[in-house]
């Protein structure tokens, strides 16, 4: 069993450092492409890996949600919201304002604050393999519909008040 | 796995996202960069889940993430609404052009 | 030989009682019907709604007369009868043998029993406390209720008589004005929260009276707010009390809490006589309370709304910046005295924070009562001076003294406000070098009473300003220093240097002000052709003449009274009078201190060789005065006010002197330089100092030091409090102070050589100047904008690419709330 | 069929349904039902229904209040129902039910400020009340929300319509561009508050605050990763009641938003805010105070002081009713400040912001009811436009004043009690850094009258603008309504303390009282 195991983590750590790797070169190019289509591609790139992190961390429900939700449904509706506005198809010089030095300051102590905290906190204890036979799918249910159910209906009103709220202020009349 | 990776990597995407969001001109933009920073909060709950999986926090982190991606759809949602609408009155979406209130 | 320590008195109080004592409510919830009725029906009246302030005043001031002549009677009571305590606890009376020979009412002539057990302050009679429950939270109840003793039924009986006598004599002086039913309506609600707050039982009651009184002084110098600078004076009275409401409110939470969660009256003064309460937190509540007083009562340095406030009606003058509202502060520190005496440890002492406040505003007041033209101005800092005789009183233990000069300064600068408005009621005019002059002639019985306001206040003998005066001199104790025997309850004799010269100067000022006004020749007539009062006025041809009755009856009866009232306490032993005939006013006011709510004070012996001394004085500077102006000026012409070739031309010294007078020392030009918010927060940044100061020294004291070094360190607190206050003032009163305080300490270095100081305090004060004004303007966004943009934008770009960059940008507000979330966890994340 | 049965059976097994409390929740459910109505309304009658969903609307707001006092006449306060079983996910307390019950009445008042603003207007009316009564179902979700996901998903509930509804006069630039400053930097907030709740997740395992409480409390070893948590979440918060530095898109939205709205996120939007502020450090991170007070401390200081000298120099009058807030939630947060000290300060500490809540609900928005009826003549809310009102509304002039003397903290009226109540937690508390913050804040209030009284002095003093017609105006009557109720409101509060402090005198909603050794 040793040996399976040991495969097993090693074949995660190769995975997870190739999917970050990707993540945080498409997310950076999100934030610096000066084409705005190329920018939404580059956010479903992230998207997706997000979505495998997922699957590595044993949350296959999330990471299909993830992939239903965001990569279906949230990057359609940004590829619209860039055709409704009109933006230019091709790569464009002005995406970004002349004060840059103070974002990146912002970020740069940002994460080097998080990295600290977290640094100092999880050090280097491990996340334990997960059993692949045991399913987590019903569990969310369950948890959703008990524990989280007023979050749940909340957020079904959320979602039609969103919807309806939308509709009339984007409506053209 | 290590923890401290998968904290490490959202915690960079967290800060490219806040890094888009302020540097940013065009508002659709903007509302893409949330959407890194908001996943970067996800990556973080499902690790901590599975980190603490012996207490059972697996399943909280999942359904939090779930939740997070729901409300994430309906704030793009009501933000391209409101884009569009300032589109429609000032043909453009340059927020650096929003600033009439001040002060 | 009378005692000088204060009389042993009953080992027990006993209780006061009797219906109007018990009811004294009722008076100002007289005025607040009035108030309300005048309000809402005054216009359809056929006087205006002035019928009705006049009733309503009239039967408060006969409530109050009979609620005083109760109190009397339950004092005398108390003297016949020995306490002795019942079972439960109560106190009964019982007959005293040979009862027969006690004082009972004044006036009645008594054989010379001596009673040195009880003495003439001895009567051991507790107040009379009629409280409910007005609702109670986590343990604490709120009261509400009303205290009635000696000390309220003088309150009561001042603020009535000279409020009856302000609307009757409105009635004529304001008649005609638009705003004549409002003004009525005012004149109620501010008697009405004057006498609430002197009723008040509980300190919480007192701030709501004390805002009350001040809302309604802001509204009645704002009434004829037509003219800027009545609504300007308006608001600075209100803003500069405002910095004073803030030590008020603090000062009476620290007093809630160090005296164990209670707002009554008697028991923060109990607990603070027994030493129950933390010395250090009674010196912050003291502290802090007199900033209130300071604002309140014009003391130095925030006395400078006074003299502005006179832009309201002369009645309203008279009524609340002359003999009630302003004393205010007086009756707070009265009502409060355990608080004080023991905070700021007046026994034993040679200085404290309220005595020196109190001298040098005497002095300022003074001082800069000489200067002004303006017959209103003058009585204004008059008013201060005499406000800081009160005080300086109180700060030294004379607190019968106080509030003596406080009742006898009611009627003598009544008297003179509404003779100065009579005047001016004639003349159109309240500038006595351009307008008046002569007035004798043509307005005899104005002048007759002005007159004797003028002697009454000046302190001559026999007058009631004399009496009053004498006293508080004699309460420092300080001529015991030159008399070799034993003195007060301290050694007050920078004070009693103080009290010495203010009352030269304050009858060498008055002498003045009688020669400009009355004597001398007519220097007005030129407002004939816009006569205000055009109709009624025609026959007259623009001689200026003598005003009706509903003016002069209120005159002649504050003149009477101005003669007459120093009678009432006559100093113990004075020409060998029985002592059922002097000390009547300390006797049936000050409370005893078997009562349990006011500390034990001594009373100094009086003096022959102090009031000779102190008669000479005033003398002197009435002759000084009357030859300079009633020889010399009025031999160089009738029409003249100054001499050509006076001292003030000819010697430096004194022409920067008058200068530095004339500019009231500049104090109003740092107020006013900026807006009058920075001045606002310059008072607070002052007053926080001194209570930093204050509290730092205060802990060190109680911790480290002995108690017998307290009052030499008292003396170098309230030297901190002031110099933090004046350094204070200086740090936010915006950018153009900073030229504007360099000149007066530029000038003043010349003067005094103290060339270290200034050079620190302007330092100081420029920098933090510069400081203050950068945090200020830019505080919101500019700093932060400034950072953010800093980078691309540069400094030069001062036009539009700034002020396009400068704000209402939302990523810029991302910028600073990611920035400051992370500067925040930073720090946290470091400090823990 | 037989299968069918069985597979659904199977289910049945697999998930038990927990007991549900519908008496506790019966206020949200009877406001859902409420806001169904006035959408289905809108279908069926179509425009004829437009003249009476504000009554509904209102109506059904009040209809609310009928499970809330049932709920506290059965005795909620002393005895607090979970909604679902034994857990201490959704808490039916007392403090919940009377925060409810201001929300609802803050609700209501907006509805009396909105209905002749709405109709006059050139709105979508139905939808309007739709989204205010969604987001007022958020607000009473809030009050009971006791973990983290609960109270994540009521903020989203409660914002997300009041973005929309900022931005409801949408050919309006200003208003297109208040709601996309409120949304951007609502979204921001959230997104760093997401972040402190992963961490303080991930440290304690649950999402649950009594929970977290207790594992935070114990786990000293890695206070780094949990003072993260706990000022990412405070952060979250600090924006939504506008505190500095957070507070910068307020006075941008309140100007540019219909004023019935800026009303609603002046008053309702913050005491939400407060209100899931207390949840999180009552119940969540209590025995955490060596970092929540400090960090409180530093907001309340800066809150105070860089609201009220800003609001100095503001013109327009929303603009300053913006800042006043601003300087206002900073006395709030100064008594938050303190809560962590003892349990019994804790306790002083609630009542003191609910009390602090409910007063200035109604002197804030009597305030801007006033601004509502003023404006509808002069159409401008400059400082400028309120010049000599005496003379021509002088019953208006009057309550506003004693709207911003109660704002200013004068007694007798409401304000000062507010105050009153921050400075006996304060100073109650009895350490340096309360006394120091206490000292703050009375310099605060007497800073804050140089803008009341400025106000109040060009209203009583100033001649009215040439070009304004001052006849006499007419109010509506929902207007007159609204500013009735909030000015009697003031007016006892501040005369009769006792009106709010039988309401504000609730047990600390936590387990903060049972966790004290």
């Amino acid at each position: 069993m040793m040996p399976a195991v040991l495969a097993a983590v090693v074949a995660q750590n190769v995975f997870f450092y190739l999917i970050a790797s990707i993540m945080v070169y498409a997310a950076l190019r999100v934030v610096t492409s000066s084409n705005i289509v190329h920018a939404a591609l580059y956010l479903v790139v992230v998207l997706a890996g997000v979505a495998a992190q997922f699957l590595l961390l044993g949350a296959e429900f999330v990471g299909i949600t993830q992939v239903l939700v965001y990569i279906g449904a949230v990057v359609v509706l940004f590829l619209f919201g860039i055709m409704l506005t009109r933006a230019k198809v091709g790569s464009e010089d002005n995406l970004d304002h002349d004060n840059r030095w103070p974002a990146i300051l912002t970020a740069v102590m940002l994460v080097l604050v998080m990295a600290y905290a977290v640094i100092d906190f999880a050090g280097d204890s491990e996340i334990a393999v997960l059993d692949q036979s045991e399913t987590t799918v019903q569990q969310v249910s369950d948890a959703i519909f008990s524990t989280y159910i007023v979050a749940f209906e909340a957020i079904s009103v959320l979602l039609l008040a969103a919807l309806i709220g939308a509709i009339v202020v984007a409506r053209k009349e | 796995m290590y923890l401290v990776q998968f904290l490490l990597l959202s915690a960079v995407l967290f800060c490219i996202g806040v890094y888009g969001v302020l540097v940013r001109r065009n508002a659709v933009l903007v509302l893409m960069s949330i959407e890194l920073i908001l996943n970067a909060v996800n990556i973080n709950l499902v690790a901590f889940g599975a980190f603490n999986r012996d207490v059972g926090a697996a399943i909280p982190g999942e359904v939090f993430a779930l939740f997070i991606i729901a409300v994430a759809a309906a704030e793009v949602g009501v933000g391209l609404a409101m884009v569009l609408t300032i589109y429609r009155n000032r043909k453009s979406i340059d927020l650096h052009q929003v600033d009439l209130l001040k002060g | 030989m009378h005692a000088f320590l204060a009389a042993e008195g009953p080992s027990a109080a006993i209780q006061a009682g009797g219906w109007f004592l018990e009811n004294v409510w009722i008076i100002p919830a007289i005025m607040a019907c009035s108030f309300a009725i005048i309000l809402f029906f005054g216009k359809r009246m056929p006087k205006g709604g002035s019928e009705i302030g006049i009733a309503a005043v009239l039967a408060c001031f006969v409530l109050s007369l009979l609620t005083g002549a109760q109190w009397i009677s339950e004092v005398n009571r108390a003297d016949n009868c020995v306490a002795v305590e019942i079972s439960e606890g109560k106190y009964e009376c019982e007959s005293h043998e040979g009862a027969g020979e006690q004082a009972s009412a004044f006036g009645e002539v008594l054989g010379a029993a001596e009673e040195e057990s009880e003495g003439a302050y001895g009567a051991g009679l507790k107040a009379v406390v009629s409280e409910r429950t007005w609702w109670s939270n986590g343990g604490v109840n709120f009261t509400i209720g009303t205290m009635a003793d000696g000390l309220t039924v003088t309150l009561l009986a001042v603020v009535t008589l000279v409020s009856s006598l302000v609307h009757i004599y409105s009635t004529d002086y304001v008649a005609g004005d638009r705003r004549f039913t409002h003004y009525f309506a005012f004149l109620s609600l501010f008697t009405a929260a004057m006498l609430f707050f002197v009723t008040s039982a509980n300190t919480l009651q007192m701030i709501v009276g004390w805002e009350l009184v001040g809302v309604c002084s802001f509204a009645l110098i704002g009434h004829w707010w037509e003219d800027q600078a009545n609504s300007d004076a308006a608001l600075k009275a209100f803003l500069t009390n405002r910095v004073g409401d803030m030590g008020l409110l603090i000062g009476m939470i620290v007093l809630f809490f160090a005296s164990g969660e209670t707002w009554s009256i008697i028991d923060i003064n109990k607990l603070a006589i027994d030493h129950t309460t933390s010395h250090t937190l009674l010196l912050i509540s003291a502290l802090c309370l007199l900033t209130a007083v300071m604002s309140k009562s014009g003391q130095f340095f925030l006395h400078t709304w006074l003299p502005d406030a006179m832009a309201g009606p002369t009645p309203v003058s008279a009524l609340i910046h002359a003999a009630t509202m302003v004393v205010a502060g007086i009756y707070l520190v009265a009502r409060l005295y355990g608080v004080f005496f023991e905070g700021l440890s007046i026994a034993g002492s040679s200085i404290n924070a309220l005595a020196l406040i109190g001298g040098i505003t005497t002095l300022v007041g003074a001082s800069l009562a000489f200067v002004q033209d303006d017959i209103k101005k003058v009585l204004a800092y008059s008013t201060i001076s005499q406000l800081g005789y009160m005080a300086l009183a109180l700060g030294v233990g004379a607190w019968t003294a106080a509030i003596f000069h406080l009742f006898t300064h009611a009627f003598f600068k009544a008297l003179l406000f509404l003779g100065a408005g009579s005047v001016s009621h004639a003349v159109h005019s309240f500038n006595m070098k351009t307008d008046m002059g002569g007035m004798r002639k043509f307005m005899p019985t104005t002048y007759k009473t002005f007159l004797i306001g003028s002697i009454a206040l000046a302190g001559l003998p026999p007058l009631a300003g004399f009496w009053s005066k004498d006293e508080i001199l004699v309460g420092t104790g300080g001529w015991g220093f030159f008399e070799g025997k034993p003195h007060s309850n301290g050694a007050y004799t920078v004070m009693l240097i103080m009290g010495m010269i203010t009352a030269a100067m304050t009858a060498a000022y008055m002498t003045r002000v009688i020669y400009l006004t009355f004597y001398g020749e007519f220097r007005g007539g030129h407002h004939d052709d816009d006569h205000g009062h055009a109709d009624a006025h025609d026959a007259h041809h623009g001689d200026p003449h003598e005003s009706g009755p509903r003016i002069l009856w209120p005159l002649r009866i504050l003149a009477f009274l101005a003669v007459t009232v120093g009678f009432l306490n006559l100093p113990p032993g004075f020409l060998g009078l029985p002592k059922g005939l002097t000390e009547r006013f300390g006797h049936y006011v000050e409370p005893s201190s078997a009562a349990k709510y006011f500390p034990k004070i001594n009373h100094a012996d009086p003096s022959w060789s102090l009031a000779i001394f102190s008669t000479i004085v005033v003398l002197s500077a009435v002759a000084a005065a009357y030859w300079y102006y009633f020889v010399k000026v009025n031999r160089q012409s009738p029409a003249a006010t100054e001499l050509v070739n006076g001292p003030t031309s000819r010697s430096s010294v004194l022409k920067a002197g008058h200068t530095l007078l004339k500019n009231r020392y500049y104090l109003d030009h740092i107020y006013d330089s900026g807006k009058p918010v920075p001045a606002v927060g310059a008072g607070i940044v002052a007053s926080l100092f001194g209570l930093a100061a204050g509290s730092a020294l205060g802990f060190t004291l109680d911790n480290g030091l002995n108690q017998a070094f307290l009052p030499s360190l008292t003396w170098g607190l309230s030297l901190g409090t002031v110099v933090f206050g004046i350094v204070g003032l200086a740090l936010s009163t915006g950018v153009g102070v900073a030229s504007f305080v360099k000149k007066p300490l530029a000038w003043a270095t010349n003067w005094t050589h103290e060339n270290l100081l200034d050079a620190t305090v302007d330092q100081v004060g420029v920098r933090s100047v510069q400081a203050a004004e950068a945090v200020y303007k830019h505080i919101d966004q500019g700093v932060i904008d400034t950072a953010v943009n800093s980078a691309g934008a540069g400094s030069s770009g001062a036009g539009g690419e700034l002020r396009r960059l400068a704000s209402g940008k939302v990523q810029q507000y991302g910028t600073i709330m990611f920035a400051g979330a992370t500067l925040l966890a930073g720090l946290m994340i470091i400090i823990i | 069929m037989i299968s069918l049965v069985s597979f659904v059976g199977l289910f049945a097994e697999a998930f038990n349904r927990p007991p549900i409390d519908w008496h506790a929740l019966a206020p949200e459910i009877t406001l859902l039902v409420v806001g169904a109505l006035v959408t289905l309304l809108d279908v069926v009658l179509l425009e004829k229904g437009r003249a009476i969903t504000p009554a509904i609307a209102g109506l059904g707001l009040l209809a609310v209040l009928v499970p809330i006092v049932t709920l506290a006449v059965d005795g909620v306060a002393s005895n607090p129902r979970m909604a679902f079983g034994g857990s201490e996910v959704y808490v039916v307390d007392g403090y919940s039910l009377v925060l409810k019950a201001l929300f609802i009445i803050i609700a209501y008042l907006v509805v009396l400020m909105s209905t002749n603003y709405i109709a006059e207007g050139d709105y979508w009316e139905s939808e309007y009340y739709g989204m205010l009564l969604s987001s007022v179902l958020g607000m009473l979700v809030m009050a009971s929300a006791r973990d983290l996901i609960t109270v994540f998903v009521a903020l989203e509930l409660l914002s997300i319509p009041a973005y929309l509804l900022a931005t409801w006069r949408k050919r309006d630039l200003k208003s297109n561009e208040a709601g996309l400053k409120y949304y951007l930097n609502g979204v921001f907030a959230s997104a760093l508050m997401l972040y402190g709740m992963s961490l303080l997740f991930g440290v304690s395992g649950s999402t649950i605050l009594v929970e977290i409480n207790a594992a935070i409390g114990e786990a000293a070893a890695s206070t780094a990763i949990i003072s993260l948590g706990i000022v990412l979440v405070i952060v979250g918060f600090a924006f939504k009641v506008s505190a500095v530095p957070f507070h910068l898109w307020a006075p941008d939205t309140y100007e540019g938003s219909p004023t019935p709205i800026t009303a609603f996120l002046a008053v309702g939007a913050k005491a939400a805010g407060f209100v899931a502020l207390m949840n999180l450090i009552f119940v969540g991170f209590w025995s955490r105070s060596d970092v929540y007070s400090p960090a409180l401390w530093i907001l309340a200081a800066l809150t105070m002081t860089i609201g009220n000298l800003t609001a100095l120099r503001q013109n327009n009058l929303i603009r300053l009713m913006a800042y006043s807030g601003v300087a206002q939630a900073g006395f709030m947060l100064a008594a938050l400040t303190v809560a962590g000290e003892s349990a019994e300060i804790a306790q002083t500490s609630a009542s003191a912001v609910v009390t602090y809540l409910i007063i200035y609900a109604a002197m804030n928005l009597g305030a801007f009811a006033i601004i509502l009826a003023v404006t509808r003549r002069t159409a401008s809310a400059e400082v400028a436009a309120f010049d000599g009102l005496f003379q021509w509304a002088p019953a208006l002039a009057v309550l506003m004043t004693v709207f911003l003397v109660s704002l200013a903290g004068i007694p007798p009226l409401g304000g000062w009690y507010a105050k009153f109540s921050v400075f006996t937690a304060l100073l109650e508390a009895n350490v340096w850094w309360a006394y120091v913050l206490a000292g703050l804040a009375a310099i605060n209030t007497v800073i804050a009258f140089g803008y009341y009284g400025r106000l109040a002095s060009r209203m009583w003093f100033e001649k009215a603008p040439d070009s304004l017609d001052t006849t006499s105006l007419r109010v509506p009557f929902a207007l007159q309504a609204a500013i009735a109720i909030t000015a009697v409101a003031t007016i006892a509060f501040g005369v009769y303390p006792a009106a709010v402090t039988h309401f504000s005198d609730i047990d600390v909603p936590a387990a903060a009282a049972a966790l004290v050794p």
